[in-house]
């Protein structure tokens, strides 16, 4: 009987690449490695669906930290896969992945966060805006100068306000759900799942990207809109001077094929806020999963196959060369980071910071907050400058009532 | 033709003037209408780095037209696709035929509770039926198979063809039938030899637009399938990821997912127009 | 006899029924069974909390006073638009002209692409940066609008896509009702004298008015149901401004994972179209006997 | 070949509508009976019921003696013929006529020689390889026949075969289902609304209305002694004329009068009018019993000439006496006669109908 | 009111089929012209030329001396009643009555006088609110009348207006409109394709054929002096009988044979048929032109009886002569008579018909 494993997965350069590993194991073990490839828009639903009815479609599947709690429970825990010991302590945080019984439930593909990107051929690295009024400043300069039309573009819409939202919020020192940067799940329903839309901070990163569009003009008026598709169009196309995008995309940015900007970009630190000094980083991570349903010699066998995933130094490297994203063995950094300019960036700016946040809140009711943190903030930025604090103040219950 | 079939637009007008500008008003109207389907040929022409920016450049390539057909997952997609919508198509019609003879020719309580049933199932939205329809593929054994697929777009289709065929029947005087009864034939016999040939314009039109709905359909078939069955729709879908959507892939796969459709309506549209008479 | 023609009528609809109460009905039970209970897709502990979900779906003011009144307004302009334009391009393909079929196959492309697809295809068009429609307003010296961040030119994108998205079908209908229209009446009216626009007011539409009707009522339930291009063109934004009763529906079931919450949802928009529509149907059928 | 009988036939439609009433009808084998009767009578829903396209409320069907009340149409061995022909739209003509005999699974061999003889009679050969919708009306009647005739049934049912088809044709299909008839004698009923196809088709003639038989009768008694007055007006064309008239007895001597009009009546009729004396009664004259000049003495009147129908071969008067209308056939086509002229009109001797104003039966 | 000329009228459908050809005609003003033939034979066409609908190949078409060959048909002030009546179905009869001056602008009040007189004149009261379906085919065809006179047109034009109307109806119908064009004299063309229409109806009839027209005349002169053997078929019901003779001239007598039939021609039709002597005539003789009985000598024949048509105020016989198939009408009621007897037929001196054979033009 030939052995197989039934990987459900979701097609993007980190997963091929990862199971491209998972082949080059099979190949070598006499395991049939059979892909199932999902589509974006209906993946964690069918998957939870499939996970509920203790069907055996899949072996292993793809698992994000976005719904790392909302699935923990239907999940083999991977506590004895020994090589997650090499995984970065961080981002496998028990907070994030591990069951009731604290257990983890995750193996890692990838580390997964954005990065401040910005047009080497325009800005000098010195020159680099270290604060949102820089990047205000700047990049009125450079529109002024004729250079580029816009100085900033990022995703902005639900989704995608990781990328122009979440990063300006953080660096006014602000959050979601109060208090900041709180994960805790006990300690946030303590707090009462308070929504952080009626702080001032919140009101002054609106405030920001408000006047960003319309008084100053440095992002376009259709930003609040904007997923990423959109934004990184703008950017490739060499109409923005500075973006925030996953650093996935550094290969894009600088593939002849898809971009106009080739060699002609760079990284950076996210500008600061005036509430803000230290900066930070953000550092999340993709993983496999192997639900809990599944015979246990299955179970046993798609464990070895990670384990032997996480060993694959070879394998990790041509995953960081192929998407630009961090490999999941933390040990493989540094040899890559002494080949790699952009690796070495990503060390300095993100990966060692000591100051990390969290992307996402590790509870089932995380997609409700999220849109409605998403609503409130777009309504605000595409209304009335003075309505703005009415605004908020006005879904801040509703952000609140969403968590419970 | 009868000159009174043509009433004359803006009467006032010199015959020249008035052809000219409804000449133009046609053309904008056709490009109009056209316009969103050009700009998606267009676009699947241009080079990756031109998808968005359609209109800067004039760089042309079939690359990502190259792209889509090395994957031999895409040519399976395509078949798969056409034998669906085909096989959907010819079984909604085997079913929604007779149930739609039926509607027309009995009146009967039988025929009021499934009218009725019908109308009602025909307004549930699709949201609040495609997940549970996945527990019920799955729990059978029928997720990710062509049954699991094909069953389901028969049944979408019951309601509406059904409702339709009835109004196409109401329109054939049933003596060809009674004839038949008369002439040896069962009431079977009577439905199949003479009721069916009658309706057959009607039939051809809903065939037309089953085919067409099928093929386009995007909701059961990503919910319904994974990758044993790809279907064209799917793969499209399959092109939004996580990181972001292979616009120029998708648009290519949705040219070429274009051209079948686009010859079922070219030679379709005759039927439909005279079989569409309700 | 009458047992065979009993037999004969139940044979007839047996596969349909069949069909329809596996695929359909069940599922739809399914469903309804779930928005009785505490039913978390994650988590479905299907505890009976009788109608909590329902009662939380209608007292939550953005379902009362965005989502409803968006959807009725939505179905209203939208089959109103695509009956408009329908009716137009039906009674312009029923007049003989040259290439009259090139611009009949024309009219039909938009049941030829995958919604979806042609949903993100005008989405694009109507980017303020690249797309197309801005970048000729600029070249003629207009200014270039943020389409999809303000309410009103987002629903209206919204309604423009479903309009053309639907009005082959509208032209279709009517096209194939305008063909079977007798032609003495047009004729009589001519030797009385009678204007265009009288010909149009007091006999075509009139005379159409059934297949018309028919056309409205079967629109108008599928409108309510419009779900997947507004999904790709604003996901109901910006701020919810856009959102329609089977986006409110997918939220609470699929990004939410509530199948419980999403589908008392789905069945309260169900009820609403399921009463709109008898009511539309008994106006088909007094105006079908009239 | 079979008799059929109805007795006690009744058909409801819904709760509400009752379209046959009580019929009781025998018709006898190689018979050919023509129903007739207004629209909306009944005629077609009796017909139908003998074929089994209805199911029927109460009463017997028999057919040869064998009562057919439950049997599908099928097992009938009736053959019928649609007043819209009802031909199978998608089939040649040969499989038209083919149809049936299939459905016995006969031969081909042996349908091909019943269709050869069937076409030779009504001449159609040249016809066999067209679908309907490229035959003419006549043509299409007679493939409507000729599909009957193939199956070789029991019985023939004809539903206003020929109301589609305009006079001329109609006059020429008539005496072919009359000649067929004659050469394959098999019993048939024939529906129709028009008087003069009953009377000339019919051996005898079944008057309906509102789902009730009026008379049953050859073509001679319905149209000489109609049952009633309504069989009186319905039977002969152009129709009876009917005048109020009042019975006036005097001296031995009978008469009838209206306004203009006095007329003596014969022996034969005084005797049933006498006891109506004084009273009013109902006067039936037919057309063609009236007669242009002075005629038999007491049995003229004046006329006023509203309308001149010129027939070519005779004039038909639309004429005003007093405050009735009476039209007169039969006048010499030659005669100079114009709207407006005051004729004499004379009614025939023992031609005079009268019916009772209440009951509306004949006074004899 | 106006005269109507039609001079050279032609009118192609593609470039193929000519389907009227050469047509003239004057119809003088408020003159009753019928236009007859069969079904196909342009006559529609020549009507819808006249109101409009259809424009002419070549030709001129003069209403009231004003030559309206480019003229819209709202600008020709005519009104026309159409074969399935083309009633405004969605409208209530009065709406239909006022469509055509509510186009005109007309006063509301203007309007309900009109409607109410000719509401009066058609006994359409009771209807007025009423819409088309709920009406009865004469009533429908009583209101398409009325739509026609509210307008109170120069022209009317009838395109078969009685033809979807049974046999009782179609006869009262044709009444009331030759009434009611004696009431309102208007310069009116009716199409039909049933004779006994255009016979009656028409001051002079039209007999077209292929596009042609083949004879104009008052009734009485196609009836009687025929102007080919198409048009003595035509006009008449039932048909003239045709029969192929062999005319023999010997001994100053001139006689017309046939199998089974030898008759003896008189001193008019003598003369002329003297120079056929010894070749092939065609002879019709109206059926109502013959007899049952032995006649007058060197007139009577034998003939079998195939079909006997008994319409209770006469008979129709269908017999066979030699190979020659020959109708008799006329045959009194209460004649026994069956299929299969033999009987002795005599003709009407003086009513014989001959036609040259090649030309079809009768001979005389
Ligand atoms: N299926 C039905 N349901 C209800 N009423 C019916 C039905 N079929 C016929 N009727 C009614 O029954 C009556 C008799 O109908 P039938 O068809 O027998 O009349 P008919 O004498 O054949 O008239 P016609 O000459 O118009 O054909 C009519 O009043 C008709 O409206
Ligand atoms: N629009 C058309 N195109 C081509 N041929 C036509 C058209 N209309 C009529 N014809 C042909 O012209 C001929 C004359 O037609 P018309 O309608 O005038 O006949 P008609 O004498 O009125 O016959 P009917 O008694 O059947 O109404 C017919 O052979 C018909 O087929
Ligand atoms: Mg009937
Ligand atoms: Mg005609």
């Amino acid at each position: 009987q030939v052995k197989e494993l039934r990987i459900g997965y979701q097609p993007s350069p980190i997963q091929d690449a990862s199971i491209a590993m998972f082949e080059a194991w099979g190949a070598k073990n006499g395991v049939k490695i059979v892909k199932v490839p999902n589509s974006y828009g209906v993946y964690v639903e069918k998957m939870t669906a499939s996970l509920t009815s203790n069907s055996d479609q899949y072996d292993v599947i793809w698992h994000n930290d976005d719904w790392g709690q909302t699935w923990a429970h239907l999940l083999e825990p991977t506590d004895d896969v020994e090589a997650n010991k090499f995984g970065s302590k961080w981002s496998m945080s028990p907070i994030v992945f591990a069951n009731a019984q604290g257990q983890n439930t995750v193996v890692p593909m990838g580390q997964t966060f954005s990065v401040f990107f910005y047009r080497s051929d325009l800005v000098k690295p010195e020159e680099v805006p270290k604060t949102l009024d820089e990047l205000v400043t700047m990049s009125k300069k450079l529109q002024a100068d004729g250079k580029v039309k816009f100085g900033y573009v990022g995703g902005m819409s639900m989704n995608h306000s990781w990328f122009s939202w979440f990063w300006s919020m953080w660096a006014n020192n602000c959050d979601v759900l109060l208090p900041a940067y709180e994960r805790d799940n006990k300690k946030l329903a303590e707090a009462g799942w308070k929504s952080s839309l009626t702080d001032p901070c919140m009101q002054k990163t609106v405030e920001y990207w408000w006047d960003a569009i319309n008084t100053h003009k440095i992002s376009p008026r259709g930003m609040p809109a904007y997923d990423r598709n959109e934004a990184n169009a703008i950017f490739m196309a060499g109409d923005a001077a500075f973006t925030v995008a996953d650093t996935l995309w550094w290969g894009t940015f600088n593939d002849p094929n898809k971009s106009k900007i080739v060699g002609k970009v760079a990284a950076a630190r996210f500008p600061l806020g005036p509430d803000r000094k230290k900066p930070f980083g953000w550092d999340d991570i993709w993983g496999w999963a192997i639900p809990k349903s599944i015979p246990e010699e299955r179970k046993k066998l798609a464990k070895q196959m990670l384990n032997a995933m996480m060993l694959d130094e070879e394998g990790q490297t041509k995953l960081f060369k192929s998407t630009g994203a961090p490999p999941p063995n933390t040990t493989f950094w540094p040899k890559i980071a002494e080949q790699d300019a952009f690796m070495k960036l990503l060390k300095e700016a993100v990966l060692d910071s000591p100051d990390k946040v969290r992307g996402a809140y590790y509870f089932p009711q995380w997609p409700a907050v999220h849109k409605a943190f998403n609503d409130a903030v777009t309504k605000a930025v595409t209304g009335k400058r003075e309505d703005i604090a009415k605004v908020l103040a006005e879904n801040a219950p509703l952000v609140s009532k969403a968590a419970q | 033709m009868a000159m009174v079939n043509r009433p004359q637009f803006l009467p006032w007008l010199p015959p020249i003037g008035r052809k000219t500008l409804f000449a133009l008003a046609v053309a904008f109207i056709c490009f109009a209408f056209a316009f969103p389907v050009l700009w998606l040929i267009l676009t699947s022409l241009r080079p990756e780095s031109g998808v968005y920016y359609v209109h800067r450049g004039t760089e042309f390539t079939l690359a990502s037209f190259a792209e889509v057909l090395s994957d031999e997952r895409i040519v399976a997609a395509f078949l798969n696709s056409a034998l669906i919508s085909t096989l959907a198509t010819v079984f909604s019609l085997l079913v929604t035929v007779s149930s739609g003879y039926m509607l027309s020719r009995f009146t009967g309580p039988a025929s009021r509770l499934w009218f009725g049933t019908i109308y009602v199932f025909r307004c549930v939205p699709y949201i609040s039926w495609v997940l549970p329809l996945y527990f019920v593929t799955q729990s059978w054994g029928l997720y990710d198979t062509y049954t699991g697929l094909l069953l389901p777009h028969i049944a979408v289709h019951i309601c509406f063809f059904s409702w339709l065929m009835k109004g196409f029947f109401d329109g054939i005087d049933p003596s060809m039938e009674y004839a038949a009864m008369i002439d040896g034939c069962t009431r079977w016999g009577a439905f199949i030899r003479v009721a069916v040939p009658s309706a057959l314009p009607a039939i051809s039109a809903l065939a037309v637009l089953c085919w067409l709905f099928t093929w386009n359909e995007f909701l059961f078939a990503l919910i319904l399938t994974g990758n044993r069955v790809p279907v064209i729709t799917v793969v499209m879908a399959q092109f939004v990821t996580e990181m972001g959507l292979r616009w120029n892939l998708m648009a290519a796969t949705a040219v070429m997912a274009l051209l079948p459709a686009f010859l079922i309506a070219l030679f379709g549209q005759k039927y439909v127009i005279r079989g569409l008479r309700i | 006899m009458f047992g065979e023609q009993q037999r004969f009528v139940l044979l007839l609809i047996a596969p349909a029924a069949l069909l329809l109460l596996l695929f359909q009905v069940v599922p739809i039970v399914i469903g309804a069974n779930a928005s009785f209970r505490d039913w978390a897709l994650y988590n479905p502990k299907k505890t009976w909390i009788g109608f909590d979900h329902y009662v939380a779906v209608i007292t939550d003011p953005a379902f009362l006073y965005v989502v409803l009144p968006n959807t009725f307004l939505f179905m209203v302009l939208s089959v109103a638009g695509a009956l408009v334009a329908g009716l137009a391009l039906a009674l312009l393909l029923n007049r003989p002209f040259r290439g009259q079929k090139l611009v009949q196959t024309i009219l039909l492309v938009p049941l030829m692409v995958a919604p979806v697809i042609a949903a993100i295809m005008i989405r694009w068009i109507f980017n303020d940066q690249f797309g197309i429609v801005n970048v000729v307003l600029e070249a003629i010296g207009l200014e270039g609008q943020p389409w999809l961040v303000q309410r009103w030119s987002a629903f209206g994108i919204i309604l423009l896509t479903d309009i053309w998205l639907w009005t082959p079908w509208f032209t279709l209908l009517l096209l194939a009702g305008l063909q079977s229209l007798p032609k003495e009446p047009f004729e009589a009216a001519a030797i009385d004298g009678t204007t265009t626009w009288r010909v149009f007011r007091y006999l075509t539409l009139p005379m159409l008015r059934p297949v018309i009707v028919v056309c409205v009522v079967i629109r108008a339930i599928d409108a309510f149901r419009t779900f997947d291009i507004v999904w790709t063109l604003t996901g109901g934004g910006p701020g919810r401004s856009t959102e329609l009763f089977s986006l409110y529906a997918y939220v609470h079931a699929f990004l939410n994972l509530d199948l419980g919450r999403g589908s008392a949802a789905a069945i309260i928009g169900g009820l609403v179209i399921l009463v709109i529509g008898v009511v539309l149907y008994r106006l088909v059928d007094r105006i079908a006997k009239a | 070949m079979a008799a059929i009988s109805l007795s006690k036939l009744n058909k409801h439609y819904g709760s509400l509508f009752h379209a046959v009433k009580d019929v009781d009808l025998e018709i006898a084998d190689k018979e050919f009976v023509a129903l007739v009767g207004p629209s909306g009578c009944g005629k077609s829903t009796t017909l139908r019921m003998i074929a089994g396209l209805e199911d029927i409320t109460s009463g017997d069907i028999r057919i040869g003696n064998k009562v057919v009340n439950h049997l599908p149409p099928r097992d009938r061995d009736v053959a019928m013929v649609f007043q819209n022909y009802a031909l199978y739209q998608h089939m040649s003509v040969y499989d038209n006529l083919a149809f049936g005999l299939r459905n016995k699974k006969t031969p081909e061999a042996e349908i091909r020689t019943a269709i050869d003889r069937a076409a030779g009679m009504l001449g159609l050969h040249d016809l066999l390889q067209r679908k309907p919708k490229q035959l003419s009306g006549g043509q299409q009647q007679r493939v409507a026949l000729g599909r009957c005739i193939v199956r070789n049934p029991q019985v023939f049912l004809f539903d206003e075969p020929l109301s589609n088809l305009d006079a001329k044709l109609r006059a020429q299909m008539r005496i072919e289902i009359k000649r067929l008839h004659a050469e394959i004698p098999t019993t048939s009923v024939f529906v129709t609304h028009d008087q003069v196809e009953a009377m000339t088709l019919g051996d005898r003639v079944v008057i309906m209305r509102d789902g009730r038989i009026q008379q049953i009768g050859t073509p001679l008694q319905v149209y000489g002694k109609p049952a009633n007055k309504f069989v009186a007006g319905f039977i002969g064309a152009p129709a009876m004329n009917f005048i109020d008239v009042n019975v006036r007895s005097a001296a031995g001597v009978t008469s009838v009068e209206a306004e203009g009009l006095r007329l003596t009546i014969g022996p034969a009729d005084a005797a049933a009018l006498a006891i109506h004396s004084g009273r009013r009664v109902i006067m039936g004259m037919r057309p063609e019993h009236l007669s242009l000049g002075a005629g038999a003495p007491g049995l003229g009147f004046d006329a006023h000439v509203e309308v001149v129908e010129q027939l070519g071969s005779e004039i038909l008067l639309e004429t005003r006496v007093g405050n009735a209308s009476i039209t007169a056939a039969r006048v010499p086509a030659e005669t100079a006669i114009a709207r407006g002229d005051q004729v004499r009109l004379s009614a025939q001797a023992g031609r005079l109908h009268f019916f009772d104003p209440e009951t509306e039966l004949p006074i004899s």
